[in-house]
């Protein structure tokens, strides 16, 4: 199998980026083959150049970056050398591309079917009546459910699972020989994640297709690559079987990045039964009401049903289920930052649910928060020194004295106190992590919330950043509510578990255990979903 | 879709009673006495007399209480009686309505259509001479006092060539009827509607090509363009559609504008509509009448912003008839 | 020449009447448009001589007490409706509710009789000199008694589609655009109108007015149509004729309100030294386009008793200084107010600023509308204020009632606003209006011009002369002392 | 900022518009100490034709008022209410917008309400009424045109506050415990400032625009010569004198133009999307 001839060879391949842009290539010297029925996973860390050998494959490179040398030769052409029509021709009926973010790469004013349709259209095929009827067959084929109505309907009416399916459906309509996916699935939960996952394989499989599979998640990689190239800017590091890759890595790049996946095994860690609650959560509800018109009823959603927990001090609370079950929406109703329709949330003695105003602003430095995205949640405009000290003055502290403080906690989180005189842009995604945890600190709570802290991170700094934050917490003696949908991160982090689904916990337990005896069928599917469970990573 | 529109209504009575109200009194903050006006126009000025028209058209009352009054006839589809004109309010808008809708109309479709026309051109061109050039044909109408390029018009195609009539509605005396007349209304348009749309163009231009550059970026033009699609279909079917959304918005926000730049139009153009019955009202303090155009004006400008949150609302799905 | 008949002729009106019943709305469009549908018992020749009208013969009593006029036979109404003494009587009461300067006219009447149907006999409470120059169409219309009696006025429907007794029937206006008028078959007159149908079109912008005659869709632009820079131009344009005749009825005076009560203006000298500082050849000649004349005090030329043995104030800049020095002005701020009716009068304003800063005045120009300014005016709020009018042929309806101390009352416009008061002034003009005969009233108003003159209560400019410009193929259009407004009756079409 | 000078340098139509913009405020505020000739002054024969006398270079008016005397000073006067309107529609749009878009419900709603009241008004109309109230001067010109053109900079600014409150490092603000003025202040209003900035450029010549218009109506400040005046004056002189509204008209169209390509370039240099093309 291995000597089938490459449907596509991308030789000595090299993108040269403007002038001005971080490096003088985006991607230099790549080669690599594309061969019928295998699976290339590419894989890297953000900004290594992943997309770029993609867009060049598909001819739809930015106007801003072009190739300066090497060759892509697909079915005995060069096709950098290729014309405009040319490229249409080929393009969708040859060559196909599948795209990361589902809900931003279909056109929101055209019907699913519709653009189904156009793939045929585009080259001219059948008639348009044909073209309907084929638009419906391929929903059915990549399993949308309904699918007479799901080709009526308009993206945003579908689910980011459907939206990917449907261009799925879409790239396969003219079964191309080559498939490009770049990120297909990060924005999907797990489950769906897994369900799409499958897809991809069995499509590629039925059709002998060539797929190139570009991803940062080695998981995906263990669970569906034949062969996998690992880039770190721009440059191939290390190129192999998969198999061969995992087990035996030879590049250190290679080694760190697989060493930085979190396991699947919790370790072990000591009881707190002995300790004080520090948050107590009682019957929260929260229900969101959007108002439907158009003949349509409203929706309601239920974000968070009956919610109860506790979080004793120095323990870390995770809180996982899969995008939309309600996490955030609680980590917000925890923060004041949303109101409830019922219930209470506790700190300490103090009712939190019941305060307003400046009596609300006085109690909030005992229960801080730590966002998702570090780039979106420090204001751009705004030096590190205030972004941290902020709160702190807003609190009454001299002004000073919160600026030294701000230089400690800096030191703290591992930046030298120069960054205070910085802009957040002027960072890394994990020092600008590190920023974050500091503003959180800074006002010295007795709780943290963590809502997607490590998600938007490559897996190293994520490594980084969640060693970071056991030994503050552990130093500081903190309380922690981990939010989190990745259950690798869950388990190397949290003391206990709550599973939430549409909006309720349904299973609460000690970490070890959850993973050992998941007893809700949800959670038993959502651990299920885990891509790679199979394979180890060796480091862990 | 109903509740909606019948909410969106009913906000825009709110509006317009605020409009009735606050301007009630607005207008009347205005130095001048419409009693002394009239008597004035007579040549001669007398105290007895101008108390007599006072009392004639209710101007002795207190205003609370002409407020109220008018508030009710309001309500009542009755928007007074003009103390100047000696008419009722709404026959004498009524007669002007017409000729400033089709002005504004026409003009509203011509800046729109030449904006996005440019517009694309521009955005396809994006960078080159063509974009550049485009970007100062559009602007040089934009900076132009409207009144100075009507002028420019009527002499280029009324004096010298002798294509357009330089004023009026159409041709007076020539009672035309049908096709020919029709024909006749449109020559004495195009110059009016054109300097009035023109201004508004350039507007649409730049937001056209703004907006069209911006949508080019999106993931689904990269979409459609990894299905091969021709660079025609994915400009018109995928750009240029998402493209329209934020200008016809903007179009319905901007009809209040298009309404006000139509005093100066009609009044170079003598074109019979509102906007110079307003004007004429503000002068001699045709209370009744000059409120009674805002009125119309205003509910104008709110039936236009329903229209395109409408055709805004069908033509884009995403869009919930949220309030 | 032998007039033709036939033809149709456009207009311009300007601004846009707000209403035809000329018994209601005197404005000038107003009149113009309407002197040509109603009538009056009187019209006037270019010197002011009295000419039958509805009226065919008026004698006079001894005690110059009792007028009786002499109606015309078999006319009848727009609506076939016989016009009779009884719509004259009527006229006068509705005129004296509706028409604020006819009811000042006849204040002087004891009681108006109706003999028989034919005839009408005025009697005044005392002799008034210029009793028999009241009847012209503007200022004493006459209006069908069977459509008015009874009726609210204000919103009779006949408003909007009056009915007179004139040579051209109204037939259809369509707001904003024209007013159109056609002959009326059963004139009086035989063979009157010549003409079959007027446009008089609706053009609000100046240089579109210009446009429209120079394009040939209009061949009339009656005095003020067009701004007067554009005169020269338009009359060099190929058959085209230009006359400032017509006026003579009217003769508009243009003169500057200065207030007399307070402020700078109060002292005598530093009006006079307004009257020197400004250059009103200049301003006759470059924004006047040279039409009109200097005026030499408060009468018009035109106007009887007009004498030019006054004081003369020429311009001279150095002699204003001197008398504001005199005077003690330190460079307190004039307010002045120009007149809002258009380019002409707004260069003008500018132009006598600039006149008085020269002088060392410190003038600042308030602009408002013609309601705002009005207000001003009548609320004393000013201190230069530029105003003109017209005078009505004789000093006793004209002239006097802005300087005669009984005239001042806040609030009003048009009457003696600059708060001059002057016994002698009051005596001079009481007695003139009563006086005879003709030689008595001559001196007294001579008297009364000189000192008037010599005190400076407003600063008279120019005698205005509107230009009328039409294509020469017009003929006989301004024929009377009262120009266009009832100018149709004569005029005729040379094709 | 740097960054922001940088790529503001780079749109060749924003250093355009720069000099333009440059040169026409040095003229308004140097132009008449240089020039000292009050532009009321009648100097010369009315309609002298431009070019002929050096001392009046662009011609005289129909008063024979030196033309060039009055683009000078109304460079002052047209510019100070492009400007300060602006500045004015921006001091009473912002805060509203901020309001609206931070607090939302209630006060969203009676805040958009309230703009909509003056956004249904037709703007010009309003414009003109509340001149003819107050007065034509300059300062009420100023505050007509700045009441008829704040709405769209509330309805913008509430639409980026709305999008920017749910920031999470607004959020993050109000999780510190900071009060709401300083949220607004701090962390919302200085991201929301580009698009705020490109559309006040255009209002600039949109104001200088309808104080022209308002002077053909008449309703100038009768006091100051701006350029608005001298076109609207002249233009009925049209056919005798075309330079007495040819030069002012010219200038207002290279104002306009310089303020829209700044405008421009300030969108390429503000517009993250295109200024970070390529990071
Ligand atoms: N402001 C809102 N208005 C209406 N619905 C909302 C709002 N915020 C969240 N929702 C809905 O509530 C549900 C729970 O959302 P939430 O953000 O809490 O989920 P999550 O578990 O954090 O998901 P993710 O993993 O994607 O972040 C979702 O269905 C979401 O669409
Ligand atoms: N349009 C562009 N113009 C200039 N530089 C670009 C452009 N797009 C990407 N780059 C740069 O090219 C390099 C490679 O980008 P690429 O998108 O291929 O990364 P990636 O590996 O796909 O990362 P990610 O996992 O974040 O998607 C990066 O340094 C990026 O900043
Ligand atoms: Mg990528
Ligand atoms: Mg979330
Ligand atoms: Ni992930």
């Amino acid at each position: 199998m291995m000597t089938a001839p490459p449907a596509v060879s991308i030789k000595n391949l090299r993108i040269a980026l403007p002038k001005g842009a971080e490096r003088p290539f985006a991607v230099d010297g790549v080669s690599l083959d594309l061969r019928p029925g295998k699976i290339v996973c590419v894989v890297g860390e953000s900004g290594s150049g992943k997309s770029m050998c993609a867009h060049a494959l598909m001819g739809l490179l930015p106007d801003t970056v072009s190739v300066t040398s090497g060759e892509i030769q697909f079915e005995g052409r060069d096709l950098l050398k290729l014309d405009d029509d040319g490229w249409r021709d080929l393009r969708g009926r040859r060559l196909a591309m599948i795209f990361q973010e589902p809900m931003t790469a279909l056109n929101p004013l055209m019907r699913i079917g519709d653009q189904m349709a156009e793939m045929f259209e585009a080259h001219g095929l059948l008639t348009p009546k044909e073209r309907r009827a084929k638009a419906l067959s391929l929903a059915r084929e990549v399993g949308l459910p309904d699918p007479e109505r799901i080709v009526r309907a308009y993206p945003h009416q579908l689910s980011g699972g459907q939206r990917q399916r449907a261009m799925i459906a879409m790239a396969l309509a003219l079964e191309p020989a080559v498939l490009v996916a770049d990120e297909p699935t990060t924005a999907l939960d797990v489950t769906t994640q897994a369900q799409i996952l499958k897809l991809i394989r069995n499509l590629q499989r039925n059709r002998n297709m060539a797929v190139m599979f570009i991803t940062h998640d080695f998981g995906v990689v263990a669970d569906i690559a034949d062969q996998v190239v690992v880039l770190r800017h721009g440059k191939v590091v290390e190129e192999g079987p998969a198999a061969t890759v995992f087990n035996e890595p030879q590049h250190d790049y290679t080694k760190a990045l697989l060493a930085a996946v979190p396991s699947m095994d919790p370790p072990a860690r000591a009881p707190l039964d002995d300790q004080a609650r520090a948050v107590e959560v009682i019957g929260l509800d929260k229900t969101y009401v959007t108002s439907g018109g158009w003949f349509r009823e409203d929706r309601r959603v239920d974000a968070a049903r009956a919610v109860n927990f506790n979080i004793l001090k120095g323990e870390t609370l995770g809180l996982v289920g899969e995008s939309g079950s309600g996490k955030s929406s609680v980590a917000r109703l925890v923060m004041r930052l949303i109101e409830a329709d019922r219930g209470t949330v506790r700190i300490g003695e103090t009712d939190l649910t019941s305060l307003s105003g400046k009596a609300l602003r006085t109690e909030r430095h005992r229960i801080q928060m730590i966002f998702q995205d570090p780039f979106a949640s420090l204001n751009p405009r705004r030096k590190i020194g205030h972004i941290i000290a902020d709160g702190p003055i807003a609190a009454g502290t001299d002004p000073k004295v919160a600026f030294d403080r701000a230089r400690d906690l800096l030191k703290l989180v591992g930046l030298d106190t120069g960054a205070l005189e910085r802009y957040p842009h002027e960072f890394s995604g994990g020092q600008r992590q590190r920023i974050g945890i500091a503003r959180a600190l800074a006002l010295e709570p007795e709780i943290i919330v963590a809502d997607e802290a490590v998600s938007a991170l490559d897996v190293s700094v994520q490594a980084q950043v969640l060693r970071l934050l056991e030994d503050l917490k552990a130093r500081l003696g903190l309380s922690m509510l981990f939010i989190t949908h990745d259950l690798r991160v869950a388990a190397q982090i949290c003391d206990r578990i709550a599973v939430m689904q549409r909006g309720a916990i349904v299973e609460l337990k000690p970490t070890a255990q959850l993973f050992a005896a998941p007893e809700h069928a949800y959670t038993r599917e959502l651990l299920a979903a885990v891509p790679g469970r199979k394979e180890r990573a060796p480091a862990a | 879709m109903l509740s909606f529109v019948a909410q969106r209504v009913l906000k825009g009575v709110i509006v317009l009673l605020a409009i009735v109200v606050l301007n009630f009194f607005l207008i009347r903050l205005a130095p001048g006495d419409p009693a002394v006006v009239m008597a004035g126009e007579a040549g001669a000025s007398d105290p007895v007399f101008v108390k007599q028209l006072r009392e004639k058209f209710g101007l002795d009352k207190p205003l609370p209480e002409q407020l109220l009054i008018y508030v009710k006839g309001v309500a009542s589809f009755d928007l007074g009686f003009s103390f100047r004109q000696q008419a009722p309010v709404a026959k004498l808008i009524g007669e002007r309505l017409p000729a400033t809708l089709l002005l504004t109309l026409t003009a509203f479709a011509i800046s729109l259509m030449l904006g996005i026309l440019f517009g694309t051109f521009a955005a396809r061109f994006a960078g080159t001479f063509l974009d550049t050039a485009i970007t100062i044909f559009a602007l040089i109408f934009y900076a132009m006092p409207i009144f100075w390029v009507a002028l420019m018009g009527i002499l280029l195609f009324s004096v010298t060539m002798d294509w357009l009539p330089s004023f009026g509605y159409e041709t007076v005396g020539a009672n035309l009827t049908g096709l020919a007349h029709a024909v006749d209304v449109a020559k004495h348009l195009i110059m009016p509607a054109m300097t009035l749309g023109l201004f508004f163009m350039a507007t649409y231009t730049r937001m056209t090509r703004a907006s069209m550059l911006e949508v080019k970026r999106l993931d689904f033009v990269k979409t459609a363009r990894a299905k091969g699609l021709s660079d025609a279909v994915i400009q018109r079917r995928h750009v240029l559609r998402n493209a329209l959304l934020p200008v016809v918005t903007l179009a319905g926000v901007h009809s209040g504008t298009l309404i006000g730049g139509a005093v100066i139009t009609e009044t170079v153009f003598a074109w019979p509509g509102i906007g110079r019955l307003m004007y004429d009202a503000l002068l001699q303090r045709d209370y009744n009448l000059l409120l009674g155009v805002f009125v119309i004006c205003s509910a104008m400008v709110l039936i236009f912003n329903l229209i395109t949150d409408l055709v805004y609302r069908l033509v884009d799905p995403r869009i919930e008839f949220a309030s | 020449q032998e007039p033709k008949t036939g033809g149709v002729i456009n207009a311009v009106i300007q601004p846009e009447p707000p209403g035809l019943m000329l018994a209601m709305i005197q404005n000038g469009p107003t009149q113009m448009v309407s002197g040509n549908i109603f009538e009056g018992l009187l019209r006037y020749s270019p010197k002011l001589e009295p000419l039958p009208e509805l009226a065919e013969s008026w004698t006079v009593s001894e005690d110059a007490k009792t007028y009786t006029f002499k109606l015309r036979k078999g006319v009848t109404w727009h609506d076939g409706k016989p016009f009779t003494a009884a719509d004259v009587l009527f006229s006068m009461e509705m005129l004296k509710q509706t028409h604020a300067r006819a009811r000042t006219n006849l204040a002087q009447v004891d009681k108006v009789e109706a003999p028989d149907d034919t005839t009408v006999v005025f009697t005044l409470k005392q002799p008034f000199g210029p009793f028999l120059g009241i009847f012209e169409v503007g200022s004493m219309p006459i209006v069908p008694k069977h459509l008015y009696e009874g009726t609210d006025w204000k919103t009779n429907p006949y408003n909007n589609a009056p009915v007179g007794t004139g040579p051209f029937m109204f037939k259809e206006w369509q707001k904003g655009s024209f007013i159109r008028l056609v002959k009326n078959p059963n004139y009086y007159e035989k063979g009157k109108p010549y003409i079959d149908e007027i446009y008089w079109q609706i053009i609000p912008d100046a240089a579109a007015r210009s446009v429209a005659y120079e394009t040939g869709k209009v061949d009339v632009l009656p005095g003020g149509s067009v701004e007067n820079f554009d005169v020269p131009r338009l009359s060099k344009l190929k058959d085209t004729c230009v006359t400032g005749a017509g006026w003579e009825f009217f003769s508009p005076l243009s003169w500057l309100w200065l207030n007399n009560r307070q402020g700078p203006l109060a002292d005598k000298r530093v009006r006079q030294a307004v009257m020197y500082a400004i250059d009103r050849d200049f301003a006759k000649d470059v924004i006047w386009n040279g039409l009109g004349k200097v005026a030499t005090g408060p009468s018009a030329s035109t106007i009887k008793y007009y004498t030019d043995d006054v004081k003369k104030y020429p311009y001279d800049p150095a002699k204003a200084k001197a008398l504001l020095k005199e005077a003690g002005y330190k460079g307190e701020k004039i307010r002045l107010l120009p007149l809002a009716y258009g380019e002409t009068w707004q260069r003008w304003g500018e132009a006598v600023k600039q006149n008085l800063q020269d002088v060392g005045m410190n003038i600042e120009t308030i602009a408002t509308d013609v309601a705002g300014g009005n207000q001003k005016i009548g609320d004393w709020d000013y201190d230069i204020a530029f105003t003109y009018l017209y005078q009505y042929g004789d000093p006793a309806l004209g002239v006097g009632r802005n300087y005669i101390s009984s005239n001042i009352a806040k609030g009003q416009v048009f009457n003696n606003v600059e708060g001059y008061s002057n016994p002698e002034i009051d005596k001079l003009f009481a007695d003139g209006a009563v006086a005879t005969p003709d030689s008595k009233r001559k001196e007294i108003y001579e008297k009364a011009q000189k000192i008037l003159v010599e005190d400076v209560p407003v600063a008279w400019m120019l005698e205005l002369q509107f230009p009328t410009i039409t294509r020469c193929k017009v003929k006989n259009l301004i024929t009377t002392g009262i120009g266009v407004n009832d100018g149709f009756k004569d005029a005729w079409l040379d094709k | 900022m740097k960054q922001f000078w940088k790529s503001m340098l780079r749109s060749p139509s924003g250093v355009i518009g720069l000099i333009i913009l440059v040169l026409a405020i040095s003229i308004a505020v140097f132009g008449p100490m240089l020039f000292p000739n009050s532009p009321w002054r009648m100097v010369q024969r009315p309609f002298l034709p431009p070019f002929t006398l050096s001392t009046v270079p662009l011609g005289t008016d129909a008063l024979g008022r030196d033309v060039f005397a009055g683009m000078i000073f109304g460079a002052r006067v047209s510019l100070l209410v492009g400007l300060v309107s602006t500045l004015v529609a921006l001091v009473v749009g912002v805060p509203i917008g901020a309001m609206a878009g931070y607090f939302g419900g209630k006060t969203d709603d009676a805040l958009m309400r309230f703009t909509e009241f003056f956004q249904t008004i037709p703007s010009f109309a309003l414009a003109i009424v509340l001149v003819a109230i107050l007065q034509p001067s300059i300062y009420s010109i100023v505050a007509s045109i700045a009441v008829v053109s704040w709405p769209p900079v509330a309805r913008l600014v509430r639409g980026e506050v709305l999008s920017l409150r749910t920031r999470e490092y607004v959020q993050a603000a109000i999780v510190t415990g900071q009060s709401n003025t300083w949220i607004i202040l701090r962390e919302i209003l200085p991201n929301a400032l580009s698009p705020v900035i490109v559309l006040a450029s255009l209002m600039v010549a949109t104001a200088i625009l309808l104080e022209s218009s308002l002077a053909f109506l008449g309703l100038g400040d009768p006091n100051l010569i701006s350029w608005g005046y001298m076109v609207g004056a002249g233009r009925t002189v049209i056919r005798q004198a075309w330079w007495i509204t040819v030069f002012p008209g010219v200038a207002i169209l290279i104002s306009v133009l310089g303020l829209n390509l700044i405008g421009e370039g300030l969108n390429d240099a503000l517009n993250p999307r295109l200024s970070r093309e390529g990071r």
